[in-house]
């Protein structure tokens, strides 16, 4: 958005007769907004270029008429305020942009003609799917049409037949006779996404929505112009006939897929996520958010999601696991393995297991290709909070990219086709691996990361008892003696903290798949099991503990953090070599090392 | 205000005896008792349903065989009880339907919470659900009383309607229009 | 032509007329209560029971017609009291809740031994009734021994230790006491007539019958005796009707169970075939009570005043038979009953329930005192026209 | 087997009023004690009918009806009495009557 | 036969005799006496006074214990006796109705009573009763007539509460 202008930089306009101060060179739209008038527009999008092809946000604008001859302005005898010449003809609201003494009139019965004239012959084409729409209920023709138009049709000639059910791409299915050729979809992917493949064809009413010739659209920000379209002519394939938008309950939320943390939404309606759609979040995301992010919550209901707590492969109670394992523990020689993709609690509680055990806490790293834009090449979500907890000290090594296995998310089979940046390096834990191969490690605690992903051989595993607390199935959990069922990111509340040092926070969507249990719980009760101190499971009174003890992170509250996350003091990590490169609003401090590209 | 008093007309022998009015009633009684009834014997006679009757709703195939309803969900958001379940899902492209793209996988309502109130006749955009004069539902157990679609459509059949929007639609397809 | 049943040993007789009178009261009880279902039922404008069918009698044809009547309801019902699971309430004291309905059907059966329900004529030309036991104190062993009904009810209120019984059987045990004074009241003027000077000494319904069956002999004083108790009697005739009513707890004098405030009066704790003896004895009382009425007032077994049943027999010339005379004598009497009992059924749809303060109000301040007024009315009238 | 006879009459009459002598001595509830006094005054009536049978009078019957009469009024009188008394002292224990003894 | 009925009903009236003095339970009592007098009127039936009997179980049965159940129920005072007798009483009563059999037993065996072996009765139609009450004994017949009326005053004036007078219409 626009960043805060110096009072310098500040010019006065009156929009409905009320004055505001904004920054220079702010549009007629976002001034209204700041006001609280609104402008309704279609092909404006305040984080793309302005074509003013659409003429819904059309208003009357004026300047303080000024006698030529004493450059004063004049005054108008009858109000004695200045006079205004008001322009003739209406303006573009999204191509005005803010001037000295500048007038706008949203509601005058001139701008009300024309919205309703544009409407009329928006809607003139537009075929009634309503019914069968996607985009029912956020619709801005729905909205502005209710708001806006005249309320019935005159057009009685036959609509224009247009394709519909098109594939642009692999999860984006266009319908063209909803488009009202806005053109947002190609200022995105011409300008954000710099993967220019769409364009419109032929002219007038003829006029189509389609992909250059031997192109599709199917780079991994593809969805994001199925968010902007203002109708329902861009849909999502895969939520496309799924569920009507008004059932569904947002959770804001976070992408856990890169350590950028885009801000989302989760949509879900009676425990069932239908879809993620980004957050805005001018800091780190814009409005955007990558496709590979929107699947993650098929973790959730995947087949190979644990559901049952596992001792020695057996069905079990929590309270008997906890006993196993902490059975396990007591004889000493316990690794931990923690997870950059725990939250900032859970990496807290973590820390505090390891120390009641006095045992090595190891990290596995997951470096990949950064695309530049949301996808960075740090992979997992929470390696700085890892660092702001004290759970590690140094950043995990890097392997060397490609070396292992890409990055299974739920065991789930993607849509060929998505060029997902699986690229994926996995440090060998080869410290870890010495000492199992020594001996001196009986026991290993697994939070949530494949062992033999992180080169443990199978045959090693053997050696050492695992005690595994994850989401999904893997080779480490059919090879450890205690498994733990926990939650994913949208069945639990926490923060993480992302690439640019920012705490984040987001909430439970869905209540708690059955037979997992919640990460926090089971951290707190194998620490007391294995002899330490009873600690808080509940978010709010963890977080006093936290802020006790954490001393970045001292003075919060996961109740006070806001929506769009709060930035830490990066300082005392400042000489460790991250490997992400630039992305959308991060640029990379000089001390870091390149990405292993 | 006045208050006018207005004195009670005092009793004449015979009606303090009440024995005139017991008389009356008797004869009233035996009038009745000769009366013919006025019970309807339910099953074998049918009361009339006046135009209008709101019973069980149902879903109704237009003329032309088409499942109506293109599962918008509105009556599953517009239901009071929330009685209504539906899960909508995409026609198969080579349905003779196809051209609707939409239709009902599941339509399922829940006649234990259904409250006859119509809202969902009201809503629906494409008039595919219908409260016809179908007044008695039973049922030996709470699953038999959730009607299903195949339940829904065989309760409401194919009303005459003049609508043929979506066929239209498709008729154009092959015309000038057609781009 | 009886002559050989009375030859019979008693010890022979007394099981068998008392198996008798079980087998014809109890089918008339339940005829009662089918006929109160459907008398209800076309007062009130609706069918009343009309599906009950055995599916085998559905073969018949004809049968529907009785199946609309309801007739297969009483076997219904019959059945249903019969193997319903007869609980007895934890709370209750047993000994007493279970003799309660047995008490109630000692009376109900034992008052029709002495109840003449016909007549016929005997070789010599007599009218000889037709009754189980000719005891001369008639009336009076009628009353005492219906007067014990009240026990049944007593004790079913009190042993069935609940709040609803119990404030029945209060109700009743003060009702029924209360309407037993008016009632012997008002028969009184009918034996002050019987027995008047000149007469026998008798409290025997038959007297009572043969007084009204006397014949037309012009606009004489001997004419009297063609006419029916009501005619000449016809405040005893009201007084005894409304004590009647009271005394068989028939609406609008219910009180002991009336249902709207009492859930179900006395038998509230009762159910199945412990119910129905309750039933049953009601439905006996009334049959009863309609037989003293029509014996007391409405001419007993004569067709109609000045037409007593000898001479009709004559007329029909059938006097010779004492058979068809005997049951042209019954067929009127309990047609005249059977019209009594429908008056019965008649008036309980008809009236509402009265309170209880109004019950009590009208049993002695209204009911007693003009009994008592009746009574010295006919024995002046008699003192002074008997000189 | 005892023959009816006058004596045997007299002597079951007799029995009867004994027993009801001795809940009128033995009882404390006032109801019981009445109903006692019922039983005595029966016994009486039972030696009436006796003598009046075997006497081929009925003078002894008649004794009976205003024996009769007499029970019924004083049931009437001494029932209300013992309501009477209920309503005010809450109990028909005669034993527990003795506002007169201290 | 007779005497066989005479027997039955001599055992059975004693027994409830019995029944109402010992029975804990009032209600139970009531009900021995009600028994008691049905017997009773047995016995009076065997003796050729089926007036009397009648008129017993009708006054005596009918409403005279019917009352008394009812009182017992308007009190609901039923079962509160916590011992039947006491000693002293019980020993008192026993010598007192010993001396009380004494006494009839040896009227028993010593009067010398007119053996009248079942005397027909005069006649007991209503028809003698009444010219017997009429006649012979009218003024016993009108005592008890004002005795009767004295009583129903007596208990109006016992049960009514006389606090307002204008409370009786």
């Amino acid at each position: 958005m626009i960043q805060p202008a110096k009072p310098a930089d500040l010019v006065t306009v009156n929009i409905d007769g009320k004055d505001i101060a904004v920054p220079k060179g702010t549009n007629v739209i976002e001034a209204a907004r700041l006001v609280g008038v609104d402008v309704p527009h279609y092909c404006y999008h305040p984080k793309l270029t302005v074509v003013g092809n659409c003429r819904m946000c059309l208003i009357e604008m004026g300047l303080p008429a000024v006698d030529p001859a004493t450059k004063t302005p004049i005054l108008d005898p009858a109000t004695g305020k200045p006079k205004i010449n008001w322009m003739p003809r209406p303006q573009i609201g999204c191509g005005t942009n803010a001037s000295p003494g500048l007038h706008i009139r949203t509601t005058s019965p001139l701008v009300k003609d024309c919205r309703e004239g544009v409407m009329e012959f928006l809607l003139i084409n537009h075929p009634l799917d309503c019914p069968i729409c996607d985009q029912a209920g956020e619709c801005k023709l729905q909205e502005q049409s209710t708001g806006y138009g005249r309320g019935y049709s005159r057009f009685i000639e036959q609509k224009n037949v247009k394709p519909k059910r098109t594939q642009l791409g692999p999860r984006v299915t266009l319908d063209d006779e909803r488009c009202i050729l806005c053109s947002r979809c190609i200022r995105f992917t011409k300008e954000i996404a710099k993967d220019d493949v769409l364009g419109f064809i032929d002219r007038g009413s003829h006029s189509t929505l389609t992909c250059h010739p031997g192109k599709r659209l199917e780079n991994n920000y593809s969805l994001n112009t199925v968010d902007i379209c203002p109708v329902g002519a861009l849909t999502s394939t895969d939520f496309r006939f799924k569920m009507r938008v008004w059932f569904l309950k947002q959770t804001n939320s976070i992408d856990p897929e890169s350590s950028v943390g885009a801000n989302t939404v989760v949509w879900s309606r009676e425990g069932t996520i239908y879809r993620i759609t980004p957050r805005r979040n001018d800091e780190v995301n814009d409005t955007w958010m990558a496709d590979s992010g929107r699947e993650l919550f098929k973790a959730v209901r995947a087949p190979d999601r644990l559901t049952a707590i596992k001792v020695h492969g057996a069905d079990s109670a929590l309270e008997i696991a906890l006993n196993a394992a902490a059975k396990l523990c007591q004889d000493g020689g316990v690794a931990v393995v923690g997870s950059g993709r725990s939250t900032v609690e859970e990496q807290f509680l973590t820390k505090r297991l390891a120390a009641t055990l006095q045992a090595p806490v190891y990290l596995v790293s997951r470096v990949g290709k950064g695309d530049g834009l949301l996808v960075s090449a740090d992979r997992n979500p929470n390696i700085r909070g890892a660092l702001v907890t004290g759970l590690i000290a140094s950043l995990p090594e890097v392997g060397k990219e490609g070396a292992a296995a890409p990055i299974r998310i739920g065991g789930l089979t993607l849509p060929s086709g998505c060029p997902f940046p699986v690229g994926n390096g996995t440090a060998p834990l080869a410290e870890l691996a010495a000492a199992i191969a020594a001996g001196t490690v009986k026991t290993v605690i697994s939070l949530g990361e494949d062992l033999v992903i992180a080169n443990l051989t199978a045959a090693l595993l053997t050696k050492v008892s695992v005690i595994y607390l994850g989401t999904q199935a893997n080779a480490t959990s059919a090879a450890a003696k205690v498994v733990l069922p926990t939650l994913t990111v949208f069945e639990k509340s926490g923060t993480l903290v992302n690439q640019q040092f920012r705490i984040q926070k987001f909430a439970k969507a869905v209540p708690a798949a059955g037979g997992a249990f919640d990460d926090l719980m089971v951290l707190a009760k194998l620490i007391a099991a294995v002899g330490g101190p009873a600690l808080p499971s509940d978010l709010t009174a963890l977080w006093k503990t936290i802020a006790a003890e954490v001393p970045t992170l001292a003075t919060m509250t996961y109740a006070n953090l806001p929506d769009t996350g709060l930035l830490l003091d990066p300082t005392p990590w400042a000489g460790l070599p991250f490997v992400e490169g630039e992305t959308l609003h991060f640029k990379p401090a000089a001390a870091a090392v390149a990405s292993p590209t | 205000m006045a208050v006018i008093q207005v004195s009670r007309k005092p009793l004449t022998f015979a009606e303090r005896t009440y024995l005139p009015q017991i008389v009356g009633g008797l004869k009233t009684t035996l009038k009745h008792f000769f009366a013919p009834n006025d019970t309807m014997e339910y099953p074998e006679q049918r009361p009339a349903i006046p135009p209008g009757y709101r019973g069980v709703p149902t879903l109704v195939y237009d003329p032309h065989g088409r499942e109506k309803c293109v599962s918008c969900q509105l009556c599953e958001f517009v239901c009071p009880p929330k009685a209504i379940r539906i899960t909508p899902g995409a026609i198969n492209p080579d349905d003779p339907t196809a051209h609707v793209e939409k239709r009902p996988q599941e339509f399922e309502i829940d006649m234990l919470r259904c409250i006859y109130c119509g809202l969902c006749q009201e809503v629906c955009p494409e008039e595919a659900i219908w409260l016809q004069n179908q007044y008695s539902t039973t049922g030996l157990s709470r699953a038999e009383m959730v009607n299903d679609k195949q339940k829904l459509y065989e309760l409401g059949g194919t009303l005459p309607d003049e609508h043929f929007k979506w066929d239209k639609k498709k008729a154009a397809e092959g015309g000038g229009h057609a781009h | 032509m009886f002559d050989f049943y009375f030859n019979f040993p008693l010890w022979f007789r007394l099981p068998l007329q008392g198996l008798a009178v079980i087998l014809v009261l109890f089918p008339l009880a339940a005829a009662c209560s089918m006929a109160e279902r459907k008398i209800s039922a076309w007062i009130q404008g609706r069918p009343g029971p009309n599906r009950t069918i055995a599916p085998i009698l559905a073969w018949i044809p004809g049968m529907g017609v009785l199946q609309r009547l309801g007739i297969f309801q009483l076997a219904a019902d019959g059945g249903k009291f019969t193997f319903k699971e007869d609980g007895v309430p934890g709370h209750v004291n047993k000994f007493y809740f279970i003799l309660a309905p047995i008490l109630a059907m000692i009376p109900a059966l034992t008052t029709v031994a002495v109840v003449p329900f016909g007549a016929y004529l005997d070789s010599a030309g007599k009218l000889v009734p037709i009754m189980l036991a000719n005891v001369d104190v008639g009336l009076l062993a009628v009353f005492a021994v219906s007067s014990l009904g009240v026990y049944s009810v007593i004790l079913a209120g009190w042993a069935s230790n609940s709040k609803y019984p119990f404030l029945g059987s209060v109700r009743a045990s003060a009702q029924l006491i209360s309407y037993e004074l008016s009632m012997t009241l008002s028969v009184l003027p009918v034996f002050l007539l019987v027995n008047a000077p000149g007469g026998h000494g008798t409290l025997s319904l038959v007297d009572v019958v043969a007084m009204q069956s006397g014949g037309w002999h012009g606009f004489t004083a001997q004419s009297w005796h063609g006419l029916w108790g009501v005619c000449y009697l016809p405040l005893s005739a009201f007084i005894f009707l409304v004590a009647l009513f009271a005394e068989t707890n028939r609406q609008p004098f219910d009180m002991p169970e009336s249902e709207a405030d009492l859930v179900g009066g006395f038998h509230t704790e009762y159910g199945a075939f412990k119910w129905s003896l309750f039933f049953v004895a009601e439905y006996c009382h009334m049959i009863v009570g309609s037989g003293i009425f029509c014996l007391l007032f409405l001419g007993g077994w004569n067709l109609l005043p000045w037409l007593p049943l000898a001479k009709l027999a004559g007329l029909l010339g059938i006097a010779a038979s004492p058979l068809l005379t005997g049951g042209l004598g019954i067929v009127i009497f309990l047609g005249k009953v059977a019209a009594f009992i429908f008056f019965f059924m008649w008036v309980r749809w008809t009236l509402p329930r009265f309170r209880y303060d109004q019950v009590m109000k009208i049993g002695w301040q209204r009911l007693l005192p003009l009994a008592i007024a009746n009574l010295i009315f006919y024995l002046l009238a008699i003192a002074l026209t008997q000189k | 087997m005892i023959p009816l006879t006058l004596n045997a009459c007299l002597v079951l009459s007799a029995v009867l009023f004994a027993l009801g002598f001795l809940g009128v001595l033995l009882r404390r509830n006032t109801l019981v004690i009445y109903m006692c006094l019922e039983l005595m005054l029966v016994a009486s009536t039972l030696a009436l009918v006796a003598f009046s049978h075997f006497n081929g009078t009925l003078d002894g019957n008649v004794f009976v009806f205003f024996i009769l009469t007499v029970a019924a009024a004083e049931v009437a009188v001494g029932l209300a009495i013992i309501v009477a008394l209920f309503r005010k002292r809450h109990t028909i224990q005669v034993d527990e009557l003795n506002s007169l003894k201290n | 036969m007779t005497d066989l009925l005479f027997n039955l009903f001599a055992v059975f009236t004693v027994a409830c005799a019995a029944g109402v003095v010992l029975c804990r339970n009032t209600v139970a009592s009531a009900l021995s006496l009600l028994l008691c007098l049905i017997g009773v009127a047995g016995l009076f039936a065997l003796l050729n006074a089926v007036l009397l009997a009648v008129l017993l179980v009708f006054v005596y049965a009918g409403a005279v214990v019917a009352l008394f159940l009812f009182i017992i129920m308007l009190l609901d005072v039923q079962g509160g006796e916590r011992l039947p007798f006491k000693g002293a009483t019980l020993a008192s009563g026993v010598l007192a109705v010993g001396l009380l059999a004494t006494g009839v037993l040896s009227l028993a065996t010593h009067a010398r009573l007119p053996a009248v072996a079942a005397a027909s009765p005069a006649g007991s139609t209503l028809r003698d009763y009444a010219e017997l009450l009429f006649t012979q004994y009218m003024l016993p017949v009108q005592v008890v007539g004002f005795l009767l009326l004295a009583a129903m005053l007596g208990v109006i004036v016992l049960s009514k509460k006389f606090a307002g007078l204008e409370d009786i219409k």
